[in-house]
């Protein structure tokens, strides 16, 4: 496979913040967390163009995304606001404290080839389904 | 020793809260009696008989007396809370707070044990066979007294925060810990085999708590200062008692090993030792 | 409408002359009354102590500052877990107890006012949400004043007019009940990191004195006829040898004219910590002598204990240097709370040991100023809670002030430091039941000026408290009988209703809040607004319009008018 | 009509002068706002929760408010979380309601700040009210904390380019250092980057105290950060007249959790041996800070409160909501102003849709998708008043400036609707 090893990130934008004040159902928001953000040499060692989504996964989950390119992101370290699709990725494990680790996670990031972003209500339906 | 056999039955994921399963609690009752014991299930109070099932021989002092747990106590939380003599077997995993506060008796949990297992120890043994959660011996948030006495030994591995503000007593982990083995230890004597977790010793005093990584350390703080490296003495007794009278058998293995000594946590002013296993050193 | 005869009980009501006379207390629409019809509710006092409900002057019970105590520490919750009962709710006890609790023991003690005793104006919601949460008992708090920009700068510019209008308006829109001084110029030092060191020293940035805060303040507070003094929390509190600069302290107030009928022009809190001889706490030794001749000599000031009592307790004052100290010395978790232009707080853990020398010294203290002070008139129990201990041992001290063998049996179990560093085993005074009542209703609700407590005459408040101890035939060798009688109070009746029977909760009115409606003359006003109001647009990280209290913080309230104001 | 002095109900800053203008009952605009502020304020008409609904289909709040009662008193195990984003009478009704069944209470803070408050249960915190930092400082840290992005208004109202009373030349009169993993748009305007490996600000933080208190250290670099930078960068933290660390969840949610908290709580701590030095927690909800302080002075605790046995006990990583929906422990849930299904991680996420949950929502939300009975509320500081504490714990009064839709009652209300059902079927 054609993937690369990061440390994942979460954390607050501002567009997330408006987005969700207009509603968790409404585009502003959900364009706002289903993307991930990487520096633009990761993204073209991925060979990443157009509206070709990604892959994030990590020892615990994956979840197919939009992507965008962030300067000031250094290489190895990607960013994704926080959100139902960043969370298919995050362990519920707290080691005792209650707080789950949403920040500096091994991460691998691969092109998605063929794969599609999952809508709002898909994820919602994929937690519903797996209680069997 | 006079064995009663307690059977869990019949409950779902929502925890049972049963520190009545100790010798204290039952010596000198009834089985009757024990049955009738209260025990919380979530938000009712239940007999013990609910969910689970008694018999066996009732000893009339708390010395005297075994308490074997023959099934799944993975959601049984409180199995030996504060007891002061006699013993407890669990033959499979054990649920959050095993032996939390205990003084005095053994405990022997055959699978693995949930976290705070052994928090605010203060006397006794507990042995766990399999593997222990976070926060093993530890102290409960807020406290700065963690174990203050007694010993817990862990055949497999162990979580984050270990033996958490320790003051005194023994631990020893034979397979890997967590992050922050012995944060905040302020006395007290934790042995590793197998890799000590990352952030060992953090914040710690000292006052004499060491940390001995036998099976070397992926790294040591930057506020952890190297000072020698030996072979001491007292390691070589401590390793004969875990060897001899603890059933650590490798113990005896790391007789005369050397030992890179750190000290800290610097940042705090602190004097606790990290004795890192030449050959597992960073 | 509710009606209630207390029958029998032998009545102390000192404030009305009543020395242990058996006689029946009659209440009415909440107050005392002189006639109820037949078929009012009864309680039967035959051999019991009557009392008017008692009233705290000095406690931390509400706020951010207590609640950080809270916050910190679970630990000293899990030794004291409260269950939900049939009236109550569930909560947390021993030195930081939960709201709900802080009602209900008080209230078991038959203790049915108490006042918080440092607002910080800011957070002053805060307090008041807490007060609200606080049941049965009635309340207060006393806005922190001693360190505000506006006082520090109108003491600057000696004007003591904005300043009376000032203080007027402080007490108004944080709806508070007193003048409450920490440490004057020390904790506006502290917002660079340093102190003052006595009454002389310098507060930066103003070039003024703690002694010139104090006496503007001092002042200003009897020109507007406020019902209590300054409350006053003294320079180097818990500092050897600052006995002197208590003395030194209570003197800047001598001068100061008192407001009408009082006497009085300043209150000195939680004295022990501020009564130390010595010079360091390896020699600390009692002053409680040379303060007790200072108070015994000079009418116009009134103390409180701040009674340590042994074991493990939350330290919380105004004075974050000291907090900063306490840390140092302890190496205990510390919190630090800076509030904007006004006043800060410092919260630490501490262990009262028995057996370390200075501990005992302290407790040694306390005790030995309340029985040098001869007026009892003017001088009130306190822990200081939860600073030298939890207020559910009132007691335990109640035991030590009227037995010396309980005194004595304690000293026998602590450092030798008390006996031979305190003149206490000298000392044979015990209270009577009526010097305890003094000290701990009727003279701190004089002192508070709350016309309708700590007493049992017509028109008092319907607050009481019945004790099951037999005055008249009462030794000081059985005070084990004696602590437990004020513990579980026989009864305690709130505004006429009966709120504790046997010691337990039977019931949890809302308590209500008084306030102080301060006036000055309305040119003074505006003029003071103007100035003031630039200002605080510039430094306040709040819009004035959002900064005073609204009434919905206020459930129920009893507002008392100084100044001219109406209430 | 135009309202002054506006509370704003989004984040932990409580901006409290924004001017919003009503007309006919709607708003119409707001000044002063930020674009998250601007947003909540002209968009709280949109997506709304229409009815209340149980399995989906419409209901009359009554039939709602009954279907509630019934999970509730049935569970063996309820969950009441949220709280953060809603008044402090709320707050207090949900305590209430917590004790009353028999639950486990816990709000947003256990995956925000909790591990902040840990922190100060081991080692106690330096802070103060945001005024002071503004009238006062003159180095301002920002660790793994991104106002630009979180907190907008932050550095223009209290910190970076504020006016204080020592400080009027604002911006000027301030050094702004920023520690974190990744260039943001507030290290931008800082004065000074330091760039943190990711999970290595622990590290970091004990170098620093180390050094402040003079202890040479031999690493060449920690976290990535070399050794003449950490020596440097705790001189300029001694040689401040007034300096705050103003820390976010890049330390709460990394590696270390609260013992990064921990850490810098200490390294604060030493710096008042030299000078003035304060720590102030990013707090990201506008009232998660009230809902710690009704919770504790009601409780005794802040956060993951266990009601099973009458009294209220405390453990995070036991009580804390992750957990007990990971772990399956939780029978029912009910959550107001939060959205689990999309903030928890998904095993925590799935443990919720496995449970009849009760939700009070002002919008649609993954949540209130997987609920059995949704009940529409009220939006505090909108439509319904009451008190909120800003992120340093000073209260401020919300107002409300329109009228809810009709049917539609506040938190408050719909929770004591509840605990009144709860209450009459226990008296039966």
């Amino acid at each position: 496979m054609n993937g690369i090893e990061v440390t994942l990130i979460s954390g607050r934008t501002a567009r997330q913040g408006i987005g969700l004040e207009e509603g968790k159902t409404s585009q502003g928001y959900i364009k706002s967390v289903n993307e991930v953000s990487l520096c633009p040499e990761d993204a073209a060692s991925l060979g990443l163009s157009g509206d070709e989504p990604v892959t994030v996964a990590t020892e615990h989950g994956s979840v197919v995304a939009h992507w965008r390119v962030d300067k000031g992101l250094a290489r190895g370290t990607a960013f994704f606001p926080y959100g139902p699709w960043a969370n298919q990725v995050y362990a519920s494990s707290t080691d005792g404290t209650g707080m789950p680790q949403f920040k500096g996670i091994r991460a691998t990031l691969s092109p998605a080839a063929g794969g599609k972003v999952p809508s709002l209500q898909e994820i919602v339906e994929s937690m519903r389904r797996a209680e069997h | 020793m006079d064995k009663l056999v307690l059977t869990p039955r019949g409950f779902s994921r929502v925890p049972l809260e049963a520190e009545v399963i100790t010798p204290d609690a039952f010596a000198g009752k009834s089985v009757k009696e024990i049955r009738a014991l209260r025990v919380h299930y979530g938000n009712r109070e239940v007999e013990m008989s609910e969910y689970i099932h008694v018999q066996g021989k009732v000893a009339d002092a708390p010395v005297d007396q075994l308490i074997v747990v023959d099934g799944d106590a993975r959601h049984i939380k409180y199995i030996g809370r504060g007891m002061t003599a006699g013993r407890i077997v669990v033959q499979g995993d054990a649920g959050m707070h095993t032996g939390s506060q205990m003084s005095g008796g053994d405990i022997t949990v055959a699978g693995d044990a949930g976290d705070w297992t052994g928090a605010e120890m203060r006397g006794g043994l507990l042995r766990v066979l399999g593997d222990a959660g976070n926060l093993l011996g530890a102290a409960y948030r807020g406290s700065s007294e963690g174990m203050t006495g007694g010993c817990i030994i862990v055949n497999g591995s162990a979580g984050s925060e270990v033996g958490s503000f320790m003051r005194r007593g023994m631990m020893v982990v034979e397979g890997a810990t967590g992050p922050f083995t012995g944060v905040h230890m302020n006395g007290g004597e934790i042995f590793v085999f197998g890799p000590l977790g990352r952030r060992a010793g953090a914040q710690a005093k000292g006052n004499g708590g060491f940390i001995a990584a036998l099976g070397g350390a992926r790294e040591v703080l930057p506020t952890y200062v190297y000072e020698a490296t030996y072979a001491p003495g007292f390691m070589t007794l401590y390793m004969r008692q875990l060897a001899e009278n603890l059933g650590v058998k490798h113990a005896a293995r790391y007789i005369g090993e050397p030992l890179r000594r750190y000290r800290g946590d610097m940042a705090i002013g602190g004097s606790a030792e990290i004795l890192v296993a030449e050959k597992g050193a960073p | 409408m509710k009606e209630l005869a207390i029958r029998n009980g032998y009545v102390f009501d000192p404030l009305n002359g009543v020395d242990g006379e058996k006689m029946d207390i009659l209440l009415s629409g909440g107050r005392v009354v002189e006639k109820v019809k037949r078929g009012a509710e009864e309680i039967d006092a035959s051999g019991m102590a009557v009392m008017p409900g008692g009233v705290d002057l000095h406690s931390h019970i509400a706020g951010s500052k207590i609640n950080i105590g809270r916050l910190m520490r679970p630990e000293d919750h899990r030794r004291d877990q409260v269950p939900k009962g049939r009236v109550t709710r569930s909560g947390v006890g021993y030195s930081c107890p939960s709201t709900f609790v802080t009602g209900y023991r008080y209230a078991q003690m038959g203790y049915t006012t108490v006042m918080e005793a440092a607002m910080p104006p800011i957070t002053a919601r805060h307090v008041h949400e807490e007060l609200a949460d606080t049941p049965i008992i009635d309340k207060g708090a006393f806005t922190l004043m001693g360190n505000n920009y506006f006082t520090l700068k109108y003491v600057r510019d000696g004007d003591m007019e904005k300043l009376k209008a000032f203080v007027a308006w402080l007490l108004r829109a944080t709806r508070g009940y007193a003048v409450k001084i920490v440490n004057p110029g020390g904790v506006e030092n502290w917002k660079w990191g340093r102190n003052v060191h006595g009454l002389d020293g310098n507060v930066e940035d103003y070039g003024i004195t703690p002694r010139q805060i104090i006496s503007s303040l001092a002042r200003v507070n009897e020109e507007l006829g406020l019902p209590h003094t300054i409350h006053l929390h003294c320079n180097n509190l818990g500092v050897p040898g600052n006995y002197q600069t208590t003395i030194d302290t209570m003197d800047v107030a001598k001068t100061i004219k008192p407001r009408d009928e009082r006497k009085t022009t300043i209150h000195v809190v939680h004295c022990q910590f501020n009564a130390l001889a010595g010079n360091n706490w390896m020699n600390v030794r009692s002053g409680a002598p040379k303060i007790a001749r200072y108070v015994n000599g000079n009418p116009h000031v009134t103390l409180d204990l701040g009674q340590v009592i042994f074991g493990d307790t939350t330290t919380m004052t105004g004075d974050g240097p000291w907090q900063f100290n306490l840390w140092n010395m302890t190496g205990n978790k510390w919190v630090n709370s800076d509030v904007e232009m006004e006043a800060g707080a410092g919260v630490v853990p501490y262990t009262f040991k028995p057996n370390n020398p200075a501990n005992s010294v302290q407790w040694g203290i306390g005790i030995e100023l309340a029985l040098l002070v001869k007026d009892p008139w003017r001088v009130y129990m306190t822990t200081d809670h939860p600073n030298g201990g939890p207020f559910t041992h009132y007691p335990e001290v109640i035991a030590w002030l009227m037995s010396r063998k309980a005194r004595t049996d304690a000293m026998n179990a602590m450092n030798k430091a008390v006996m031979k560093r305190t003149g206490l085993i000298d000392n044979y005074r015990e209270y009577t039941f009526s010097e305890m009542a003094i000290a701990t209703r009727a003279g701190t609700a004089r002192a508070l000026g709350l016309e309708g407590k700590g007493h049992l005459g017509q028109g008092a408040d319907a607050d009481a408290a019945v004790y099951r101890v037999n005055p008249t035939q009462w030794r000081p060798s059985q005070y084990k009988e004696l602590e437990k009688a004020f513990s579980r109070a026989a009864y305690t009746v709130k505004a006429g209703e009966v709120v504790v029977k046997d010691g337990e909760v039977v019931a949890t009115p809302t308590g209500a809040t008084h306030w102080v409606n301060a006036k000055v003359p309305e040119d003074l006003e505006k003029e003071f607004i103007k100035d003031f109001e630039a200002d605080f647009r510039k430094y306040y990280s709040v819009s004035l319009r959002n900064y005073p209290v609204e009434d919905a913080y206020l459930p129920a309230q009893r507002v008392h008018a100084a100044g001219g104001a109406s209430p | 009509m135009k309202h002054e002095d506006v509370v704003c109900p989004f984040c932990g800053c409580l901006c409290d002068d924004l001017e919003v203008t009503v007309e006919d009952g709607h708003i119409v605009g707001v000044k002063n706002a930020c674009g998250i502020s601007r947003s909540k304020f002209m968009s709280h008409g949109l997506n709304r929760v229409s009815a209340p609904t149980v399995e989906g289909k419409e209901a009359s709040l009554e039939e709602a408010v009954r279907e509630s009662v019934g999970i509730l008193s049935g569970a063996r195990r309820p969950l009441v979380y949220g709280l953060s984003s809603t008044e402090c009478g709320a707050i207090s009704k949900a305590v209430e309601l917590a004790e009353a069944t028999g639950g486990v209470l816990d709000n947003t803070s256990s995956v925000c700040h909790g591990p902040t408050i840990l922190a100060l249960q081991q080692v106690g915190e330096s802070k103060a009210t945001l005024g002071e930092i503004r009238n006062r400082a003159d180095l301002i840290i920002f660790w793994g904390s991104n106002p630009t992005e979180a907190h907008l208004r932050h550095i223009t109202r209290y910190s970076g380019t504020a006016k204080g009373m020592y400080v009027p030349e604002g911006r000027k009169g301030r050094r702004i250092i920023v520690v974190d993993v990744r260039e943001t748009g507030t290290s931008k305007m800082a004065d000074q980057f330091i760039k943190v490996e990711p999970n290595g600000d622990f590290e970091l933080l004990e170098a620093l105290r180390a050094t402040v208190r003079g202890v040479a250290l031999r690493a060449e670099a920690v976290a990535g950060v070399p050794m003449d930078q950490v020596r440097a960068l705790a001189e300029v933290m001694k040689g401040a007249r007034f300096g705050v660390v103003f820390f976010g969840l890049g330390l709460t949610q990394s590696e270390g959790r609260h013992m990064n908290i921990d850490a810098a709580v200490g390294l604060v701590a030493e710096l008042n041996r030299h000078t003035k030095f304060l720590l102030t927690p990013m707090r990201g909800h506008y009232n998660v800070a009230g809902a710690n302080a009704v919770t504790t002075w009601q409780t005794g605790y802040p956060y993951a409160v266990d009601f099973s046995r009458g009294y209220p006990r405390y453990n995070p990583g036991e009580y804390t909501s992750v957990d007990m929906l990971a772990r399956g422990e939780a029978d029912a849930a009910l959550v107001l102003a939060s959205d689990p299904a999309s903030t928890f991680p998904v095993d925590a996420a799935r443990g919720l849709a496995k449970i009849p949950v009760i939700t009070l929502e002002q919008k649609i939300t993954p949540t209130s998708m997987l609920s059995r009975v949704v009940i529409p509320v009220a939006t505090a500081g909108i439509e319904a008043e009451g008190t909120a504490y800003r992120m340093d714990g000073v209260p401020i009064r919300l107002r409300k400036l329109v009228e809810p839709t009709e049917g539609v009652h506040s938190d408050e209300e719909v929770l004591g609707m509840i605990l009144e059902g709860l209450k009459g079927g226990a008296e039966k």
